[in-house]
């Protein structure tokens, strides 16, 4: 039942390989809650996954328990080779969380340059590279405000520039563009795959954009609500993007794919379907 | 350290009297006992030693401070450094423990320390004579520890509650039954507001601070005639107090006897000087730090010459009569716990009259009175607030 | 059953380490009774009277209950007012901090002349005293310190101020409310017990410690301070008891 | 400027607190002697304010060159020092023990029960135990004296409170901050000054003004209990001791203590003002 | 220079208006931030406005303002002909946050039930409301769950439930739809025309969707990033919306027009320049 990714992974070259993996929280008691069922995915090096699915199917649960935040209750993780807790003691994947997490008591700067400071940056170098991200994100001129002082979308961009700081070969964000209007959205996924394209980082990456998933992936992972199963798998050619990519056939025919495939609908179009669901 | 005296005015001592005290001790030497032979014409050196007392400075140690302020100490070759007491400091263990050479206390609590493994001997029983009261207001007819029987009665606790409960025993009563017994604290407001029918007072202290307090009907100071007190040395029951203890280990060492031995005599002969100049002694007290008023100062020191003179058997030295009082009272009054303050005969060895008999004799050759049978007390009148 | 019985067996481990080591300490340096009971001296005492002790304790332990009772009620109110009125905060909140540093010992002669020694009330004071400071000041932090959001969704329903007070502000204080007991409940026996050092009725734990400590009967004044420790245990494992019980949101791990 | 004013603002403040209870106090005297209250108000119980402002100036024992408020400054001058030291000891202290019962769950139920312990073991069985053992302490040229037995015992009493605070403290920060720092891998130490330090702040503060006053207190009782000179302590008894004739006296000694509370306070808060400066206005007290 | 509705208000029908409107946050320290830089805004009743613009621009401030939750640096506010103040007072309005903020120490059917609680219902009456609402955003399920027991998405949806517990004639919304999947917003957004139709009730909408600010609403308002300003108003007339409406061809045109606007760009669509802009 696992699901292989397009090319031939061989073993060095899987980022992720998560393998009949559960979690149920809360155990045995009334408030028990499957969020996980039996999940299988691999993903290669380089690769760019997005996860989809319904509210509260478990996206964001997955992505704790490839990050070693959470332990499944049942199945294996691997990262890089090794176990999720190695891989995150190695610092081999940055994590961008779906709420901000900013810390009130650093100004917005340093909170960016927290990761920085945890590897033992020195401080000019850190400073340089903050700026560095919070220009990338448009928030150079609020370096020195508090993140209380920020708008919803501007911390989530805040959060997102101290996911980039340091350099993992292995990022896992979730929903990280929700808060940004289509502008800014737009100009962070195109940052994103730049970063991606200079750097061969492997992304998995949770979105409710089905335009966004396509854009970005090269598969998009359709997950079913509670409890919490991968039900497709699509794979997106859309090559280099660019300008027109948008615009371009393939893409929409990706983009009705994957929403055919959230509706629980099949539709013959580029979908390899998933065992025998 | 923060409690040491200050030794302005022992550095005034009168040559002639340090010089007469000097020669007295050489003579005494030669007929006493074996430690005494120290105290020459100059001393070579002065022996550091620290006496540990159960509260601050005060006239209840006027003697002390007269031996340190007159030089009596330093005759003797002693460079004396006094520890003043606080509430939890206990004289005999911290000299038992060798955080001082010298301790006074109490002879009950000294003997349950005793018993308790701290091995310390009473050199000089400065105090012949207990110095409790029980005090009531004239209305309440309190006038013998029979007339206790349904009263309230207010005492210390803190271990000083068992000559009360051996004159209630005694007056046939029982302390669980026929009195309530009421803790009181350190000042006399609980008599004085008519909490308690009688209050525990020192002689020297809490008599002293009633008498000192304005009747609010009369807007005049109390006066003694507006008070009974049952007195516990009449009920028979009472304990020696303020004893002066050395380690009993160390009285093996001759140094020590030596220094123990000069130590009572230069102590003594302080007392003898506070009997003969009770004013001066209080003035002494009050320069050391004593935040007393004058004549509350006065009067406890008037006070505590009565409970040391006279001293039939010479000055310092226990009267077994009254010590087998204070064992008997010490092994047999139960609280209200059911304890008594110890289980067993005390050894001989808690006590010596060597060092005080000794004393006495080398005071005595030095042409000093050390059995005060002439001793009358001054009056002191007692000003608002003991001022 | 099986988590409860390990959350014991630490604490037990070190305390049997510890009077091993304490009970060797004494034999092996001979070290006198006046000096440090050893702890089977202890032992021995504790268990020959504990039926005193029993009275004893539940004298003082009431006097503590009472004052706790009492000082945490009174800590609250103070809390709530001063988070109502600025005014009230400006003037109490020093007030309550200098209060706070009178001592205990100094703090009950005074009492015990104001009202009657031979009565509970001035050692029941003296703990609501102890008491109070430490529930005031972390209960008005908690009152205080809410989340601007949550008070802006108060804001934006209208809540009057005591509504924000009763749906807000006073279960977001309750993890500080027991932070605060946790404090004050081992203070209040402690104020109870030392309470009893200058007087009034002799059958509390206080009494009995310093009459045994007078007399030098260390082993004895241990185990009624053995006894006062239980006591304070006690007064401990109940807030506790009681945290778990009624905000359970309060204890939840943040570790999966 | 800003800071100064406010601070200014405040002393004026508890300046106003204080005549209210000068008020009240007065109040409750006059009630009583017009109905009868559960609670003594004569003179010698509770003597008018007048009284005790007027025994301020006077000379401590007749003679002597000091007033009583100069004993009572002078002293209270030197048991705030050393209640400072008690202060600062007991804080690490504390803060430690936090640390340790947090990071290692088995310390917390191991060590906790034996922290509270300690706060019901009085005085009166540890003093004589800590001046003894004290004496004979001295390492090197220094020699233990009876202050450092009193600093102790301030210790003791201040740490207690910062423990319980700082340990609920500690344990503040949200799941997702968590999650944050375990994602960089960060160790436990990073965990603790980057993360834990700062978002225990809201507990650690009253904690601290607790402590504050502990100090005080322990100073206070430790100056009684070992009879060390020099400080408001000892002052308090030796006034108590004339409390039958002179109640306004003690009074006087006992506002001092009140006022080494205040400046204690005082401290705290400023402490608090500067820590909490840079969080949103309704998270400051 | 201020926006007239597309149909004449006359006092009574005026829902919102504000006018002349700056909120300038720190004035005259370091961080100086214009927030909203002259708003005139009328909503009339029963209108839907959506609110549209780069993340940062004020929108969540301008909602602030409206609901009295902060006060304008400058201009008027006036809610239901009556004061920004009054209105609140009056509970004239029904707030949902961009965060969700919920009570931790709640359960989440106790959360829905707060607004009930505060306006005195009683205790059976409130919990049939909030299990009909929780019904509605699909967590009956988990009504006796803690907050920090849900998803994102859920937490949010509990807070939209929260504020639509209680009926109040204008609804102020930030973001409500965010954290929601495309499958659950579109449910969501339905509910809500739904709520709107029965009720008539007035509804400013803050989004980042532009597919969703047409398919919502009567008037589209553009805002342009810091300073705050409204730029562009755009009049979106699609009728009774359908399943068919999403894919009609004015519903496109519109799209295109408010992304134009966005953009800064002039487009000759269903658009009504505002002033001199
Ligand atoms: N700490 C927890 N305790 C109990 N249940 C939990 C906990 N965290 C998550 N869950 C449950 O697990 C399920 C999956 O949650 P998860 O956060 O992974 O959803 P998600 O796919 O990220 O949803 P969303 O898109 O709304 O963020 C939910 O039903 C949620 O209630
Ligand atoms: N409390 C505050 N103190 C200082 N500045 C603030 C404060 N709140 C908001 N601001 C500033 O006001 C501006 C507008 O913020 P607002 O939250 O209204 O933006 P927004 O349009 O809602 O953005 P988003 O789409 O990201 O939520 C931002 O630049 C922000 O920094
Ligand atoms: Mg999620
Ligand atoms: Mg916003």
């Amino acid at each position: 039942m696992s699901i292989e990714p397009t090319g031939e992974a061989t073993t060095t070259e899987v980022a992720v390989r998560a393998e009949g993996v559960w979690k149920v929280f809360n155990p045995g008691l009334a408030n028990e809650v499957t969020a996980l069922q039996e999940i299988d995915l691999t993903v290669t090096r380089g690769e760019f996954v997005s996860l989809i699915g319904p509210s509260g199917c478990g996206k964001s649960t997955l992505l704790r328990v490839i990050a070693d935040l959470t332990h499944a209750t049942q199945g294996a993780i691997q990262v890089a080779g090794m176990t999720a807790a190695q891989a995150r003691e190695d610092q081999r994947y940055g994590m961008a969380f779906q709420q901000a997490a900013l810390f009130d008591w650093r100004t917005v700067r340093r909170n960016v340059e927290l990761p920085l400071e945890l590897q033992g940056w020195s401080k000019d170098k850190r400073r340089v590279r903050a700026m560095e991200l919070l220009e990338m994100v448009q928030l150079a001129d609020f370096a020195e405000h508090r993140p209380w002082e920020l708008s919803g979308g501007m911390q989530q961009r805040v959060a997102i520039a101290r996911s980039l700081a340091v350099d993992p070969p292995l990022l896992l964000m979730d929903e990280p563009f929700g808060a940004l209007d289509e502008m800014t959205r737009e100009r962070m996924q195109n940052e994103l795959l730049r970063i991606r394209e200079e750097t061969g980082k492997s992304i998995i990456f949770v979105t409710h954009s089905i335009p966004e998933a396509v854009y970005l992936s090269d598969r998009v992972v359709v997950m079913s609500a509670r409890p919490g199963r991968i039900t497709d798998v699509i794979s997106v050619n859309l090559g280099q993007r660019n300008e027109d990519t948008r615009e371009a056939e393939v893409f929409f025919e990706s983009v009705t794919a994957v929403r055919e495939a959230l509706r629980g609908r099949t539709s013959g179009a580029v979908r390899s379907r998933v065992g025998e669901v | 350290s923060s409690s040491s005296t200050s030794s302005e005015t022992s550095a005034a001592a009168p040559a002639s009297s340090a010089a007469a005290s000097a020669a007295a001790s050489t003579a005494a030497s030669e007929s006493a006992a074996p430690a005494s032979s120290a105290a020459a014409e100059a001393c070579a050196e002065l022996t550091p030693v620290s006496l540990q007392l159960q509260w601050f400075v005060q006239a209840q140690f006027g003697g002390y401070y007269a031996a340190k302020d007159k030089g009596f100490y330093e005759a003797n070759c002693l460079d004396v450094t006094i520890l003043e007491g606080g509430v939890d400091i206990v004289p005999q263990t911290v000299l038992a423990q060798g955080g001082a050479d010298f301790a006074i206390s109490w002879v009950p609590k000294a003997l349950a320390s005793r018993e308790q493994g701290a091995l310390i001997t009473n050199v000089a029983q400065v105090f012949q004579r207990s110095g409790t009261l029980q005090v009531s207001f004239a209305d309440k007819n309190i006038t013998t520890a029979a007339d206790f029987k349904g009263k309230k009665i207010g005492n210390w606790g803190f271990g000083n509650e068992y000559e009360i409960f051996a004159a209630i025993t005694k007056a046939g009563l029982d302390p669980a039954a026929d009195v309530e017994l009421v803790g009181q604290q350190f000042d006399m407001q609980a008599l004085l507001n008519g909490e308690i029918d009688a209050a525990e007072a020192m002689t020297y202290n809490e008599y002293a601070q009633v008498l000192e307090a304005k009747n609010p009907d009369t807007g005049e100071l109390y006066k003694p005639e507006d008070f009974n007190v049952v007195n516990y040395n009449d009920e028979g029951v009472a304990m020696y107090q303020d004893a002066i203890w050395a380690s009993e280990e160390r009285l093996a060492d001759p140094a020590y006897q030596d220094a123990t031995q000069r130590f009572v005599q230069a102590s003594l002969e302080g007392w003898i000087y506070c009997r003969d100049n009770a004013q001066e002694c209080a003035d002494i007290i009050t320069a050391n730090g004593s935040k007393l008023g004058a004549s509350h100062q006065l009067w406890m020191m008037n006070e505590v010459n009565k409970l040391i003179w006279p001293s039939p058997l010479g000055v310092g030295v226990l009267d077994p009569a009254l010590y087998a009082q204070t064992v008997n009272v010490a092994l047999n009054t139960k609280n209200l716990e059911g304890a008594t303050v110890i289980t067993a005969e005390p050894a001989a060895e808690a006590f010596t009259t060597q060092f005080a008999e000794a004393a006495n004799a080398a005071l005595t050759a030095q042409g000093l009175n050390t059995t005060g049978d002439a001793f009358a007390p001054i009056e002191v009148t007692l000003n608002e607030g003991g001022n | 059953m099986g988590q409860r019985l390990r959350s014991v067996w630490p604490p037990v481990l070190i305390a049997v380490v510890l009077l091993a080591a304490w009970q060797l300490l004494v034999v092996i340096q001979d070290i006198k009774p006046y000096l440090l009971p050893a702890p089977s001296l202890i032992a021995s005492n504790f268990f020959s009277d504990v039926g005193l002790m029993w009275a004893a304790a539940l004298y003082t332990g009431t006097t503590a209950l009472l004052g706790l009772m009492f000082g945490t009620v009174l800590g609250i109110l103070a809390a709530l007012l001063a988070q109502r009125f600025v005014v009230v905060n400006n003037l109490v909140t020093p007030l309550a901090a200098g209060l706070a540093a009178v001592p205990i010992i100094a703090l009950t002669p005074l009492l015990n002349n104001m009202f009657n020694i031979t009565s509970r009330t001035p050692r029941v004071l003296v703990t609501v005293i102890i008491v109070f400071f430490p529930m005031f000041v972390n209960v008005t932090r908690g009152l205080i310190q809410v989340q601007p959001v949550q008070l802006e969704l108060m804001r934006s329903m209208n809540a009057r101020p005591r509504t924000v007070l009763r749906a807000l502000r006073v279960p977001n204080a309750i993890p500080f409310f027991f932070t605060g007991l946790k404090i004050a409940a081992p203070l209040a026996v402690i104020a109870a017990l030392v309470a009893e050092y200058f007087g009034g009725p002799q059958s509390g734990l206080g009494s009995r410690i310093t009459s045994a400590a007078a007399n030098t009967a260390y082993g004895r004044a241990w185990a009624y301070v053995v006894a006062s420790i239980i006591l304070g245990l006690l007064f401990y494992l109940t807030v506790l008891a009681l945290e778990r019980w009624t905000a359970p949101w309060t204890s939840r791990s943040h570790h999966n | 400027m800003r800071r100064l004013k406010r601070g200014a603002l405040g002393v004026m403040w508890a300046l106003g607190g204080v005549l209210i209870s000068v008020l009240m106090w007065e109040l409750v005297k006059w009630l009583g002697g017009v109905i009868s209250l559960p609670m003594n108000t004569s003179d010698s119980a509770m003597p008018h304010v007048w009284t005790m402002i007027g025994g301020v100036g006077q000379p401590e024992v007749r003679g002597s060159e000091t007033t009583v408020l100069e004993a009572v400054v002078a002293a209270s001058a030197y048991s705030l020092l050393i209640a400072l030291g008690g202060f600062i000891i007991g804080v690490s202290v504390g803060l430690l023990l936090a640390i340790v019962m947090q990071r290692f769950a088995f310390m917390e139920r191991g060590l906790l029960p034996f922290v509270i312990a300690s706060q019901t073991v009085p005085l009166i069985a540890l003093a004589p135990l800590i001046t003894g053992i004290g004496n004979r302490i001295s390492v090197g040229p220094v020699q233990w004296n009876t202050t450092y037995s009193v600093m102790f015992i301030a210790a003791y009493l201040a740490f207690f409170p910062l423990s319980v605070g700082a340990l609920r403290g500690l344990q503040a920060p949200t799941a997702t901050a968590l999650e944050l720092m375990r994602s960089y891998a960060a160790t436990e130490r990073a965990i603790l000054f980057k993360l834990r330090f700062p978002a225990s702040l809201p507990y650690l503060v009253p904690a601290m003004k607790v402590s504050a006053a502990a100090a005080v207190v322990g100073t206070v009782v430790a100056e009684i209990s070992t009879g060390v000179k020099g400080g408001i302590g000892r002052l308090i008894v030796e006034y108590a001791r004339e409390a039958t004739a002179q109640p306004a006296k003690v009074y006087v000694a006992v506002f001092g203590a009140i006022c080494m509370g205040l400046i204690a306070a005082a401290i705290v808060t400023a402490l608090d003002v500067y820590l909490t400066r840079n969080l949103p206005k309704e998270s400051r007290a």
